[in-house]
């Protein structure tokens, strides 16, 4: 089972995990990122999330139907905002029901860890004196 | 033909919009990067950046068709 | 910041979050084991928990307080259940936050290992013709 | 003297209850598992086995005190 979700709402970190919750399963490992008060020393104000929304879904799918082939776990929830999003705010939750927890642990890395590499979402960090898309230049 | 090119993030900052029209017969993806830091350099300031054809990343040598949807993708920082 | 619970009451997975979220991490890694319905093929029909009560709570803390001095977390909660457990219900919850991922997801993995390993706790399974102490035979 | 080794798991099963007095006289914590062993041979069936001495695992030649809280500990299974 693969739920993927990018949203405007809040994302709700309780129902990615009872989405992945069986009685097949011995443990979840679950990824919530969070919004950083600063970066590189610098204050953040807020964080802005824009997506090429259907190619997002269609990669965060992919991502997490490798991990299903890679891994011997059972059910994925990959959860990403979009829009604007306060420190403290939760950009991205990832959970993984497997099993046994080894491949929990190493399918949920590999997804999010994917996710930040191939997935067409973009950040921009506001500062209190400019802005920034993250990664863009060298 | 004329084709649309969506963009993203620091794209849609070079654009200046969320979409471009640009002029190319029989190109490829790798044709249309050139066209397009010809028209706009500072994409050639970017760390890196892709084409996606019909929602999925395109190599170089991808031939480009009118029905295609074209975007560009910067580098993503999702997550 | 080190939470440790054993309880005898359900676990709270949210709860669990809540204690190490904080402005300055960018992610958090939770780990939630949950019963299996089976094991080895054999049905189960509930787990029963006992622990030293006093000695595990003081080696989740020491485990804690490694993985702190290892990798670079900030807070970490880690509770454990005792008692009765149906099928799906939650023995364990281990969640740690940091600024960054890479040290949630290892500090995460190595305090549910090590935990597995040292700490005080038994479990029993109770089948429809038997029971069995986990690991306790070669 | 006279201690008393608190069991768990499977040791409370081959004990018959939560604790046990045993008579040890300045002993290390093997000599105690010998005692142990002896009167129990069921824990030599055990895959393994711990003495906890005051909340935390005791190397065998730990000398056991009057005051000390002795615990066995048969293979953990938390989690």
């Amino acid at each position: 089972m693969i739920d993927v979700l990018l949203s405007s709402e809040p994302l709700d970190v309780t129902h990615c995990i009872n989405l992945v919750r069986s009685p097949d399963c011995g443990g979840i490992d679950v990824f919530i990122g969070t919004v950083r008060s600063q970066t590189k020393g610098k204050q953040v104000v807020r964080l802005e999330f824009e997506a090429y929304e259907r190619m997002a879904v269609k990669e965060m799918r992919r991502i997490a139907r490798q991990a299903i082939e890679q891994w011997p776990v059972h059910k994925i929830a990959a959860h990403h905002r979009t829009g604007i999003l306060q420190v403290g705010e939760v950009p991205v939750v990832i959970a993984v029901s497997a099993a046994h927890r080894d491949a929990a642990f190493d399918a949920c890395r590999y997804i999010i860890d994917t996710l930040k590499q191939t997935v067409p979402i973009w950040k921009k960090e506001v500062f209190g004196d400019g802005e920034v898309w993250v990664a863009a230049h060298p | 033909m004329e084709i649309t090119v969506l963009a993203f993030g620091i794209a849609r900052d070079i654009f200046g919009g969320n979409s471009i029209q640009i002029q190319v017969d029989g190109a490829t993806t790798g044709n249309l990067k050139a066209i397009l830091e010809q028209q706009y350099p500072r994409l050639k300031e970017l760390a890196s950046y892709m084409i996606a054809v019909n929602d999925e990343y395109a190599p170089d040598n991808r031939t480009i068709n009118i029905s295609d949807e074209i975007a560009i993708i910067p580098p993503v920082s999702g997550g």
